[in-house]
């Protein structure tokens, strides 16, 4: 599992386009909307009503109960059985990453100078057992999903901002009391009152995520809740087996009326989980099979098959919301030189490890920031520039540079340390090795050390005191937003205030008062386009810093089968297709 | 999976005496089981090939690194980008002159190298694995047969006990919880050995169950009962009586486990938990190989034949090796 | 002692005898690595029905060969015979494979001489009889049960009805020769081969099954072949003996004949390593010096010469010219170099008394 | 035997990484999710009774196969009746409940390629040794020896790229569905993977029953078979094969048990969603209480069918008495 998987990525449908075009071309022969037609504009437009979409994964879900997840093809596919108060709105491009009012009636009232939120729910929506939803429903749901200590896999903004109670509040499981998180109020069934501890101008971004959607206190089973979950969305889960499948039907009592945003096409919905990942391909190819539900591209297997001229323009090649890079720890000698992490900016060959995680294509664009071109508030910039030699390789000059550093950096001949990947990511492995044989030019000796993705961020990477003690200098990873702006991205990766001893987001453990208070004052900015301008800035004074080398801007090649209707990659959720109102013509 | 104790049933079905006065007596004009042994397996050509393989093999082992190129080096310029594998050679192998087998998709480092290096790390493990298995092996089956009573009665539940565990899990398990720095070792020094020491302890039983056959036997033949009345020690018998005769059984066996237990290093490689990146190991080299089967099939090919070939040999060899020394044979 | 009339004068003529089992210039050879094994080398010799033929030797003379060799029961792939093997007017070493084995259990049959490893441990007594009871007669499990009950009570098993499910490690040995012996004579052979059938008994119980042989034959009138190496059964049984040295016949002549006039120094040594308790023993044993000969390599001229204490009497014939068997009296037949008369002396005067 | 087994596995994957100097903090926080706050560490600690040492959750554990457990899932209380093998660290599944659910695919599987391997092996085997030294003999030997020499996933995958991507004649992996669900889907998807495995296996009892077939075939017993004038077919089926069988069945025995704990390999190379690939999850994903349930499902299934053998031995052989 990633660590975390976008909620939502910013760019500009222009990017996207220049995207398509160094992404291998236009369509060439073959019928179809054509090669990446659907990274701009929803294709296949289509009203039609009926039949069964049929999707797969190659893993599971960390769990479909809509509090305690944190995938981002979860919560895209969430909002087919719940209703968030605010989300994206569904589409391709630059318009899918426009919030907007879902199960409110309108985005959030902020007041108090952004510290209060305040949102009015539509009336009339009701779950699958034709109960109504209120607004209780909606704070309980936030209780349960970030209070509780058995709903543990979703995110924790909630309880990061809102005002805790005093004593501190132990969640709905524990504390019996009526009141509950005193910060969010309920004065009627139809308003909420978010009460946070500092300004925060993109909350209407954090209220988008599945935990803001209602779970009626009387049906919640805490873990057992995703066998049996109720339905505030179109459709209702008829049944969900951990390994095997999930499978979703009409909700009778959803009414399109207080809904002006779900189109609800397909009358069922499949999903099979725990599948071979080459056949989902083969399936997805065969026409037999819509949607890979993981949203993260073809395999290296069928990469060819897909780029062959009959299929291409089937084929959409998205920029998708991560950043690849690697974590230079400044406090693991001797990288804690400011010098020796610029030597490692130069004498890491970017093409390298871009070849060694799939290509332009399967891999991505070679990165030179820290928030990708498809996050707002990316600017241009190339601070360290490199330069290839003919036959592979960086050239002369650029390695140049590099041992010019190590001068400064007092180490001449280059240093030992190591470098970390995860074991079960052989991609992330390939490019550590990449990496390894790029530094080893400069003198710089790497060995490669390997860990369990389940535990890279709560067991090593992220526990600096581990990093420190083993001296892992260098740490390979990727990072999206968790939700679609600068600040989503850079907070948890920059942010002093990140750094925690177990979990850790910031592994390079950089805490510089300039940045953090760069990033403190923009998030309680109103004015969006300072906002955005601030996080340009603050990812320079990061790239200053050279603690983290951006590798890729990772891409993946997605498959869109012929039959599938309304399919446009959403950049909200990482660049894969947006579920919302996906159909099937028959 | 113990490999079956095959007689290599000599033609005497229908006329036991005939041989027995013919051959025995030219047998008793002094011809050593080795030389029998020698005798028979020279006959035998398969299992002559697969000794020859067996060999080379070894010197590619050892010597190998030495000839081909670094497996590190990076042929960049050799990977088509958009497919990220190789631009030439069929199949997309990138087989050329400069790279007789072609070079990784991603990379474009040299199969051949890697290969080779391969070949070390496999039969090195094996080996060693192997040699583990043998030691634990023989001292448990040879104290359970000869000693017997309640001793017997523990090794050979232990035994018994061995076999039923899912092995492959608790290898992967095992190398999984052996955090780096344990044991004052680092990188590939320590998961090989723990490769060795999980793989060699794993196999013991297979090992042990036969010599603890083969003692028991042997513990019950006049020369033993000889020495005893004679007031040998414990020690001597064991040592002077008992072991030699192991010699061969022994031998057998371990050449049946060496291939064995490389198939067992590549699964575990194969599953992730082998030698530790960028040292090249086969099944290393399949789990990559894995996602693009179906579209480059010659880099799930050419490690697979590198494994078959390998075991092959030295199952052809440890079998002529058994019927050419199967006491049952003689 | 017509029953033994020498079989040389219509020796491989190829045209069928008179008598019942008649076997002319057999040759039993394998090929192994070490060289060509000649375990049968051409033996002749004829037997009727009601009599009993005892063959004779030490272990590697090629006794138990040949009858294998009779009833085909060696090694097809790697065994060479040739000769002729008359039974009953067919000729079998050139029959099919399955006439042959038609003929096997049915007018031949054979008891081995371990009763417990030549008997298979997973069936029933009754089940390995019926079974043989059935390959030759078509009749039903309950008839075949039937027989096979009297069968075992006709060769003494007390309570046969209930030991006929008995298993053979469940029988005592005796027990198990006499089910052995009842398996063979199920279909009532003609011709019987029993080889060394009492060696692995114990003294008391061998005399019962010797008896048991005995009365069972004149029962069934059937001839039977008895291989031993032991001297004491053959003189209980046998109306005729025929010694075996190195795969050839060395003597053939009744039992009177053999025990009283041997005219073959192998036959002496025999006599002489035979323990005799109805006489008070003069000297101690005369074991026959040296080992049987390799078949492989097998000394020129006569066989026995190494081992033979008047090798040097015959003009150093004993190593070059191998001595035919031929008819020195009627009915009794030897293959030595020694004058007949020197022969005849040297019982006399040195052997017989030592006996 | 099982208590062995279930320590054994219990010592290696709780007390192990204690030993290779895991502080127990560490240790649950690979449990806590992705925001592991000091809090929350605490809170998984106590949910797990990680802090308990480890003979008291082995004990535990034991007390649940035996009583049940009580398994708190927030505001309701989920009871799960003895024998509770626990619940997943992961899914917070009860462990028997997936472990059923997992077992008739590797059941399936296993099953399915024994027959074709007994069948296949055997044959072979009894052919070679009647004909043994020919070419045939030599042949069969040969394929039979590269059965062994074959990693299984290699032979997977390789029969994957032929009969179901170049000749689409099988359906690709992860096709697997229940007997129940489509019985003809069922049979199709697994044919690959059934030859596969037996493939490997009919390779070592083709060897087993030759070697089998050729002592015995020199028993006096088999000369008396012959000699009642028995039909070869008769002597080799009837008397030969059938006393070659018993060393055969022990190493089946052994073999299947260890199949139904999960043919792990196959399983993950035709992904099948068997026990095998269960295990290799929950290890990856230090599912502690999921691992030990397959462990100790392979342990019962292996003593079980190792009961079987020995009564069919008791059967096959009269010479057996049953202890």
């Amino acid at each position: 599992m990633n660590k975390m998987r976008p909620l939502a990525v910013l760019a500009a449908g222009v990017l996207a386009a220049s995207l398509a075009a160094c992404g291998g071309g236009d369509s060439t022969g073959g019928d179809g909307p054509g090669w990446n037609a659907g990274v701009n504009e929803v294709v296949n437009q289509s009203d039609k009503k009926g039949g069964t979409l049929k999707l797969a994964h190659s893993d599971d879900w960390d769990s479909p109960d809509p509090g305690n997840t944190y995938y981002a093809f979860s919560q895209n596919f969430a909002r087919l059985y719940g209703r968030a108060l605010t989300t994206f709105k569904p589409g391709a491009g630059k318009e899918s990453l426009e919030v907007i009012p879902d199960l409110a009636t309108d985005l959030g009232q902020a007041s108090d100078g952004g510290k209060t939120w305040t949102y009015k729910l539509r009336t009339g929506v009701k779950y699958d057992d034709g109960t109504t939803v209120t607004s209780k429903d909606v704070k309980y749901a936030v209780e349960r999903s970030n209070y509780t200590e058995e709903l543990q896999l979703g995110p924790k903004y909630f309880k990061q901002y809102l005002v805790d109670n005093d004593p501190a509040y132990k969640g709905p499981y524990k504390d019996k009391g009526d009141k509950g998180l005193e910060s969010i109020e309920t004065p009627d069934d139809q308003t909420i009152v978010f009460h946070l501890k500092e300004p925060f101008q993109e909350f209407d971004y954090l209220v988008a995520m599945s935990q803001t959607m209602p779970v009626p206190k009387a049906k919640d089973t805490g873990l057992k809740y995703e066998n049996a979950m109720v339905s505030s969305g179109p459709y209702k889960v008829d049944n969900y087996t951990r390994g095997k499948s999930m499978t979703l039907s009409r909700n009778p009592h959803w009414d399109a009326n207080t809904d002006p945003i779900r189109k609800a096409l397909p009358d069922t919905i499949e999903v099979q989980a725990k599948q071979n990942a080459d056949d989902i391909d083969q399936r997805l190819l065969a026409g037999s099979l819509d949607m890979d539900i993981s949203g993260v591209g073809v395999q290296a297997g069928t990469q060819p098959k897909v780029l062959a001229d009959d299929q291409k323009p089937y084929v959409d090649n998205p920029i998708q919301g991560f950043l690849r890079f690697m974590s230079l720890s400044v406090n693991v000698k001797p990288l804690d030189n400011l010098h020796c992490r610029r030597a490692v900016q130069y004498a890491t060959d970017k093409v390298a490890a871009q070849t060694a995680y799939g290509g332009p294509l399967a891999g991505g664009d070679v990165g030179t920031t820290i928030l990708p071109p498809a996050v707002d508030g990316y600017t241009k910039f190339d601070l360290y520039p490199q330069k290839q030699a003919e036959n592979g390789g960086l050239d002369q000059a650029t390695l140049d540079k590099a041992k010019q550093e190590l001068q400064e950096c007092g180490q001449p001949d280059g240093f030992k340390t190591k470098i970390s990947a995860r074991s079960d990511r052989p991609k992330e492995v390939a490019m550590a090795q990449a990496i390894q044989q790029s530094l080893k030019k400069v003198g710089i000796e790497t060995e490669i050390v390997q860990f369990p993705a389940g535990d890279y961020f709560n067991k090593y990477a992220g526990v600096p005191e581990y990093v420190h003690d083993h001296g892992v200098g260098m740490m390979i990873w990727a990072w999206a937003a968790d939700w679609p702006t600068g600040y989503g991205f850079l907070q948890q990766v920059v942010h002093g205030d990140a750094i925690k001893p177990s979990g850790n987001t910031n592994l390079a453990e950089l805490d510089d008062p300039e940045i953090n208070k760069a990033l403190d004052q923009a998030i309680t900015n109103p004015d969006k386009a300072a906002r955005l301008k601030a996080y340009g800035e603050v990812d320079k004074m990061v790239m200053e810093t050279a603690t983290n080398v951006p590798l890729v801007y990772a891409k993946a090649l997605m498959y869109r089968p012929e039959r599938v209707t309304n399919a446009g990659i959403t950049l909200s959720y990482g660049g894969m297709y947006d579920y919302l109102n996906m159909g099937v013509s028959e | 999976m113990a490999a079956p104790i095959e007689v290599s049933g000599s033609d005497t079905e229908a006329h036991p005496e005939a041989v027995l006065s013919g051959v025995d007596r030219k047998k008793i004009q002094g011809r050593s089981l080795g030389q029998i042994a020698w005798m028979r397996l020279k006959r035998d050509k398969i299992a002559l090939t697969g000794a020859v393989v067996v060999i080379l093999l070894i010197l590619i082992a050892i010597f190998g690194p030495y000839f081909v190129q670094n497996p590190l080096t990076y042929h960049q310029n050799l990977i088509d980008p958009t497919y990220n594998r190789p631009k030439y050679g069929f199949w997309h192998s990138g087989i050329s002159m400069d790279h007789p087998l072609g070079v990784e998709p991603g990379t474009g480092r040299d199969m051949l190298a890697r290969i080779v290096h391969g070949a070390r790390i496999s039969l090195l493990v094996s080996f060693l694995a192997t040699l583990m298995s043998v030691v634990i092996g023989t001292v448990a089956g040879v104290i359970a047969g000869y000693f017997g009573g309640w001793v017997d009665y523990i090794i050979s539940r232990a035994m018994d006990a061995f076999l039923a565990f899912p092995l492959l899990l608790f290898a992967i398990a095992l190398v999984g919880v052996v955090a780096d720095g344990a044991f004052g070792m680092t990188g590939n020094g320590l998961r090989v050995s723990v490769l060795v020491i999980v793989i060699g302890f794993f196999n013991w039983p297979y090992i042990g169950r036969i010599i603890r056959g083969q003692t028991l036997s042997l513990r019950e033949r006049e020369f033993v009962d000889a020495a005893r009345s004679m007031g040998a020690s414990n020690s001597y018998v064991l040592f002077k009586e008992i072991l030699p005769n192991l010699v061969a059984p022994i031998l057998v066996y371990a050449t049946l486990l060496i291939p064995v237990n490389i198939l067992f290093e590549a699964a575990l490689s194969f599953l992730g938990v082998g030698v530790i990146p960028p040292t090249p190991s086969w099944g290393g080299m399949l789990t990559l190989a894995v996602p693009i089967y179906s579209s480059d099939p010659m880099f799930m090919i050419i490690p697979g034949m590198a494994i078959f070939i390998t075991v092959l040999a030295f199952n052809l060899f440890g079998d002529g090796l058994r019927d050419a020394l199967d006491p049952r044979a003689k | 002692m017509t029953g033994t009339a020498p079989a040389a004068d219509t020796a491989g003529t190829g045209e069928a005898p008179t008598a019942f089992l008649e076997v002319r210039d057999l040759k039993i050879h394998f090929p192994t690595d070490d060289g060509l094994v000649k375990s049968v080398d051409g033996l002749s010799f004829q037997l009727e029905r009601g009599r009993t033929l005892g063959i004779v030797g030490e272990s590697g003379s090629g006794k138990s060969v040949t009858s294998l060799g009779i009833l085909g029961l060696h090694n097809k792939r790697n065994a060479n015979v040739s000769g002729e093997i008359w039974l009953d007017g067919k000729e079998l070493v050139g029959a099919s494979q399955s006439e042959v084995r038609r003929l096997r259990g049915r007018d031949m049959a054979m008891i081995f001489q371990d009763p417990l490893s030549s008997m298979h441990p997973f069936y029933t007594v009754g089940q390995q009889i019926i079974e043989a009871y059935r390959v030759h007669n078509d009749v039903s499990k309950q008839v075949a049960r039937k027989h096979a009950i009297d069968m075992l009570g006709k060769v003494g098993i007390p309570r046969p009805d209930q030991r006929v499910d008995d298993y053979p490690h469940q029988f005592s040995g005796g027990m198990r020769q006499r089910a052995m012996i009842a398996m063979a004579l199920s279909c009532d052979p003609e011709l019987l081969i029993a080889d060394e059938p009492t060696t692995a008994l114990d003294v008391t119980v061998q005399a019962q099954i010797l008896d048991l042989i005995r009365d069972l034959q004149q029962e069934f009138n059937s001839a039977v072949i008895m291989i031993t190496h032991d001297l004491g059964v053959v003189a209980e049984l046998a109306d005729d003996i025929l010694v075996m040295y190195a795969g050839r016949a060395v003597e053939q002549a009744s039992v009177d004949a053999t025990f009283h006039r041997p005219l073959h120094p192998y036959t002496w040594g025999l006599l002489g390593s035979m323990p005799r308790l109805d006489r008070d023993r003069s000297e101690r044993l005369l074991p026959i010096t040296g080992s049987p000969p390799s078949l492989i390599n097998v000394p020129s001229g006569c066989a026995f010469h190494p081992r033979c204490p008047y090798r040097d009497l015959n003009e150093g014939k004993s190593e070059t010219k191998r001595p035919e068997l031929v008819e020195v009296e009627p009915g009794h037949k030897a293959a030595c170099h020694l004058p007949l008369g020197r022969r005849r002396e040297i019982w006399t005067d040195e052997i017989r008394p030592k006996l | 035997m099982l208590l062995l087994v279930s320590l054994v596995t219990f010592g290696i994957f709780f007390w192990l990484p204690k030993l290779a100097g895991q502080t127990t903090d560490q240790i649950a926080a690979g449990y806590v999710g992705k925001a592991p706050t000091q809090q929350a560490i605490e809170d998984t600690k106590e949910r797990l009774g990680l802090d308990d040492p480890v003979v008291v959750q082995y004990a535990d554990y034991l007390k649940a196969i035996i009583v049940g457990k009580d398994f708190k899932a927030g505001p309701v209380t989920d009871h799960c009746p003895a024998p509770c093998l626990g619940y997943s660290y992961r899914s917070s599944q009860p462990v028997l409940e997936t472990l059923l659910d997992r077992a008739p695919a590797t059941l399936s599987l296993a099953v399915g390629a024994a027959v074709i391997w007994l069948v296949g092996g055997i044959t072979v085997g009894v052919i070679s040794a009647l004909r043994r030294g020919t070419l045939w003999d030599r042949m069969a030997m040969i394929v039979a020896l590269s059965g062994v020499s074959l990693p299984i996933y290699f032979t997977g995958l390789v029969s994957l790229a032929l009969f179901s991507y170049s000749i689409p004649i099988f359906p690709g992996g992860g096709s697997y569905t229940s007997i129940t669900e489509n019985p003809v889907q069922w049979f199709q998807a697994l044919v690959l993977p059934w030859v596969t495995l037996a493939f490997l296996y009919a390779a070592m009892y083709a060897r087993l029953t030759r070697a089998g077939m050729l002592e015995t075939m020199n028993e006096d017993y088999i000369r008396t078979a012959r000699a009642k004038g028995l039909p070869e077919k008769t002597v080799v089926t009837k008397h030969a094969l059938r006393a070659s069988l018993t060393p055969i069945m022990t190493v089946f025995g052994l073999d299947l048990g260890l199949l139904l704990g999960g043919a792990v390999l196959t399983e993950s190379t035709f992904g099948i969603p068997g026990l095998g690939r269960l295990a290799i999850d929950s290890i990856r994903s230090g599912d502690l209480p999921m691992v030990l349930g397959v462990t100790l499902i392979t342990s019962t299934s292996i003593v079980v069918i190792n009961l079987i053998v020995d009564l069919l031995y008791a059967i096959v052989d009269p010479r057996v008495r049953l202890a």
